[in-house]
């Protein structure tokens, strides 16, 4: 039921270390919009973004992203992370260090954009995630919700052709967390892409999400509305 | 307190390392006693003479360091005296070097010549002496390569990048490759080697044995064999 | 009056080899934290390896494998003209060639500590991996590769051994420092010798203290 | 045949050398990141300054520090009967001069990346700053601190000069593998030398790859 | 206000680098039992944190732990971390990445404690906070939850004078969310001692917070119920 420009994952695959084992296998189509991905903690939320973002290889299956193949085990594609133009904001968050913000986010905007025009476009979507005060400071003085909408403007610079949320909003207040949302779906609005959110917040679930793909352990649980799957929110 | 079980330590001039190849076991042979041999340069080995390192006996590559250590009193001085002279060759890789002189060296084919480090190399100052004396040094000089003693002299030309090394005749002669000819002596100072029997060894007994050894008909045939002049006999064919 | 030449021309050759050997050794490093590469420890070991050798003796094989009857050496000189031994060009390479495994080594070590998450987090924006590698790894190991830089910087400036062989002792041309003070102390010149160490290495603590204040206000910042 | 024994003799006196400048150098490393240090780079920069000097030059100034005419060779030989100089415990000394400065910069070098956080975590948990450095920042700092300490093991394993001065080169008490191959080639047994050099680069080699692995699979597990 | 055994903080301090510069003046009254720390994103509830924990140091003022003086300004009081005996759960884990899970925690249990005894406790607090089966692995192969699950318990198992806790709760589930926070009320009428808990969720803050501080800039807004304070929940 995938729309042609949406993202289509089909994968097995695993996680081992020495002393533990998951294992997942998963059918999900993100059409283009707002798709939120539900599931305790530990169903393997991360491990499937890591998956489509090519950072983890998965064992079998395909993924297409707007027809293109990213990954296809039968025929050996398997595309580096540099190439599938697919954003991640990780759940930690992962900025650079020794970048300051506008840095940060320039690290992300295309090469092909004018070197002039790259800090430009930085500084704002800075000011989009209402951190354009931050441009010239180093992460370890950010707070945790200061950290997050940058490395929401790092993703959101780099124009992918999907974009992955892992918990984004988690260390953001409402107002916040509300006004980020709707800034996301007027970008969505702009550029139609498959934007795929991990949260745990049902309200914010409810108030994005038509679709939601509930997880557990590894498997899709269920698929449908949040009216559907979430109906106990408060 | 000489001590039988202590071996006897010679500390010895580079240009002695082949000698001693031979002079250890003919001593051991007559003594029953062990030798064992710290080959370096003379200025170090007197420097840690000084410091109290434990040599029954210094042999120099010249006297100057001797008389340096038995100034500091870590040698008998009464024991001190010239047992060989050195002889200079000039060294070179190819088989046309028996008819060599001095003056060759002028010659373009010549790039590079080794020598020794004069400043504190006894065979450097003959060689830069000889140099001078051919009236070549200022010629030569811009060609020169110092090899910090005579051995790593030897190898810069040994590895065909000196086309030419002024050394000792000791190592000359034992060299499996290469041809030599002697630098005329009246054109350097005498390099004569001096010896002296030190204190801070375990074995000061031992230490004069060797030296007498060595001023003893077995021992002068073989610094003869090798190369060098002995006190109280004139200039001498080479073997 | 204390001969300043020598000085100079050893921080000039241990400049153009820190340099030298600071480019390979990260490059070396880089090259082996590659995940999929064979023979990893090996190849590293082998290059730390020429560091157990005594210095003269190191030397003396670069002379022969360089040397004017060496490929090598034929080849250099057919290129430039000169030979590679007993020139700057030899104390460069013996320099370099003290210098190199502490890079390699230190910049590995510290290549290998930089959060993997940082660089995947580079390549989901769309940096190749050589991206990556010159513009996340190599700034988030810069301590690590500084001090190996620095070590090196000091081991070129001291290099003795290998210079003597390579380099040869040519005063004006290849006697660097670590040479000039060595002959001093054999020739009794002890007064010299003592005075051109202190100097050196006086100005050697200064250039260290310098460079880490150097690179360490920019870290400061952040 | 080839006499083994300065092979033996010189892997023991690297190893005991390792052992005291790991401990000294991280020591070191550790106080050199103490948060109100003055003088922090000078007192670095002078551990790393005598690797400028040549060293058998160094080694003479050691010779004459430690002799037993100065006051630390005196001492020495009022407690333990017999000098330092012309001894084994003089080739250890060496060797840990050679490997210190190697070991302290690297070990200070990746002590000063560990996450400053965790040390802060640590502390809100109980540990003094002696356990959060101990438990904290120094398994954090494994790895650049194993690259210092393998870095020193080859430095002392190789070290020449200052072996040279110090610890005499007197046969079958102090003449490691470094010195015998440079007394062979000195007696003009070139075979020899050779010889040596390679069991002494392979064995080094072995060592250098067998720790590597070893060090590694531990922290593989993680 | 604040009882005997209660956590009184008054201070004011900033936080500065080249590029930037925050400064903040409070006088917070933390009672035994459970304290709601709310507050948009930089408004200073991390760093409030830390400076209790004895991380940062204030420029003036009186921190005081059960009438024990952790830090005076005029009488040049500042014991260091390690003598304050107040746990800290980071925003960031701060998880020791060379220790497992066990480890992690045991890390924490005082010294006190015999060493068999020692992990027994530990694996202990990590059963209460769900997360045993994690006991012999490393923080790496944690996803989100189970990390912060892990930092919990090892704050817990360090027996604190005083609990300080910076959106513990943030990537768990809200059934999760619940059990733990349970947990910790458990705990708490065991131990009796402050906890401070920064959330941004309002639903979390109304099931637990009798007592709600609202920080903006540094400065103390509002305190009350959380009825009072933040009416407006969903
Ligand atoms: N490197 C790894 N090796 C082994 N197991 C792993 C590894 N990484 C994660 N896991 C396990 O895989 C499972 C899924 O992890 P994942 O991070 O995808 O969960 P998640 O759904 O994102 O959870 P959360 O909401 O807590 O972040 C977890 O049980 C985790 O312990
Ligand atoms: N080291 C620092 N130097 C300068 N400013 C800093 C530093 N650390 C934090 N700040 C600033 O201080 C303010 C408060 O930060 P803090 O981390 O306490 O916020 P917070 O209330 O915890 O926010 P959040 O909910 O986003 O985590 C922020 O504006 C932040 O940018
Ligand atoms: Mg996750
Ligand atoms: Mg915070």
């Amino acid at each position: 039921m995938t729309s042609e420009a949406g993202l289509s994952v089909r994968v097995t695959g695993q996680r081992r270390t020495a002393r533990s084992h998951f294992a997942f296998d998963v059918a999900l189509d993100f059409a283009v919009g707002l798709n939120v991905l539900f599931g305790p903690s530990g169903s393997g939320k991360t491990t499937i973004l890591s998956t489509i973002a090519g950072l983890l290889r998965a064992e079998s299956g395909r993924i297409t992203l707007a027809g293109r193949v990213l990954f296809e085990h039968q025929t050996h594609v398997d595309l580096p992370p540099d190439h599938r133009r697919v954003a991640l904001v990780f759940q930690s968050l992962a900025l650079f260090p020794h970048l300051d913000a506008s840095q940060n986010v320039e690290f992300g905007v295309p090469r092909s954009v004018a070197r002039a025009e790259r800090l430009e476009r930085a500084l704002g979507w800075l000011e989009r995630m209402r951190v354009g005060h931050l441009a010239r400071r180093f992460p370890i003085s950010f707070s945790g919700g200061e950290a997050q909408r940058v490395a929401l403007a790092r993703a959101l610079a780099s124009e992918p052709r999907a974009l992955l949320l892992d918990e984004p909003f988690s260390a953001l207040d409402r107002e916040l967390a509300q006004e980020l949302s709707a800034e996301l779906i007027e970008h969505i609005a702009s550029a139609p892409i498959p934007v795929v959110l991990v949260t745990h917040d049902r309200a914010l679930a409810h108030r994005l999400g038509e679709r939601v793909t509930l997880l557990r352990a590894g498997k899709v649980e269920r698929s449908g509305s949040a009216q559907e799957l979430l109906p106990e929110v408060e | 307190k000489p001590k039988s079980s202590e071996p006897i330590r010679v500390a010895a001039a580079a240009d002695l390392a082949h000698a001693f190849d031979e002079l250890k076991p003919a001593f051991s042979a007559k003594n029953r006693s062990e030798v064992t041999v710290t080959i370096g340069s003379s200025g170090l080995l007197a420097k840690q003479i000084d410091e109290g390192a434990p040599f029954d006996l210094f042999l120099a590559a010249n006297t100057s360091y001797v008389d340096q250590v038995v100034k500091a009193g870590s040698c008998d001085g009464a024991t001190e005296h010239t047992y060989a002279r050195g002889r200079l060759v000039i060294w070179v890789k190819g088989a046309d070097g028996a008819r060599l002189s001095i003056g060759a060296l002028a010659e373009p084919r010549f790039k590079r010549v080794a020598i020794a480090n004069p400043e504190h190399a006894p065979y450097g100052a003959a060689a830069r002496d000889a140099l001078t004396k051919a009236g070549l040094w200022s010629q030569v000089s811009e060609r020169i390569v110092y090899g910090e003693n005579v051995q790593q002299t030897l190898e810069l030309a040994k590895t065909g990048n000196a086309d030419a090394a002024i050394v000792g005749l000791s190592l000359a002669l034992a060299q499996p490759v290469g041809s030599w000819a002697l630098v005329d002596e009246a054109s350097y100072a005498p390099i004569d080697q001096a010896l002296a029997v030190c204190t801070h060894g375990g074995n000061t007994a031992g230490g004069r044995k060797l030296a007498e050894f060595l001023n003893a008909p077995e021992g002068r045939a073989i610094l003869r064999k090798y190369g060098f002049l002995l006190p109280g006999e004139a200039v001498a064919k080479v073997p | 009056m204390i001969d300043l030449e020598p000085l100079a021309l050893s921080f000039e050759v241990a400049i153009v080899a820190t340099a030298i050997a600071s480019a390979l050794g990260v490059a070396l490093a880089g090259v082996l934290t590659l995940p999929r590469l064979i023979g990893r420890e090996v190849i590293d070991s082998a290059i730390t390896a020429p560091m157990v050798l005594p210095p003269t003796v190191l030397g003396y094989y670069l002379l022969v494998a360089l040397g004017r009857e060496s490929a090598i050496g034929h080849l250099f000189e057919a290129l430039f003209g000169t030979p590679i031994v007993f020139s700057r060009g030899g104390a460069v390479v013996a320099a370099t060639i003290g210098a190199l495994p502490l890079i390699t080594k230190a910049s590995r070590a510290a290549l290998e500590s930089v959060d993997a998450r940082l660089v995947d987090a580079a390549r989901t924006l769309g940096a190749s991996s050589l991206r990556g590698f010159l513009r996340v790894s190599l700034p988030l190991a810069r301590r690590g590769i500084f001090a190996g830089v620095m070590l090196g910087f000091a081991r070129a400036l001291g290099d003795f051994g290998v210079t003597l062989m390579v380099a040869g002792n040519i005063p004006g041309r290849t006697r660097t420092a670590s040479l000039a003070i060595y002959d001093a102390v054999l020739a009794g010149r002890d007064a010299d010798a003592t005075r051109l160490s202190l100097i050196m290495t006086a100005l050697a603590i200064a250039v260290l203290v310098v460079a880490a204040h150097l690179t360490r206000s920019r870290s400061d910042d952040i």
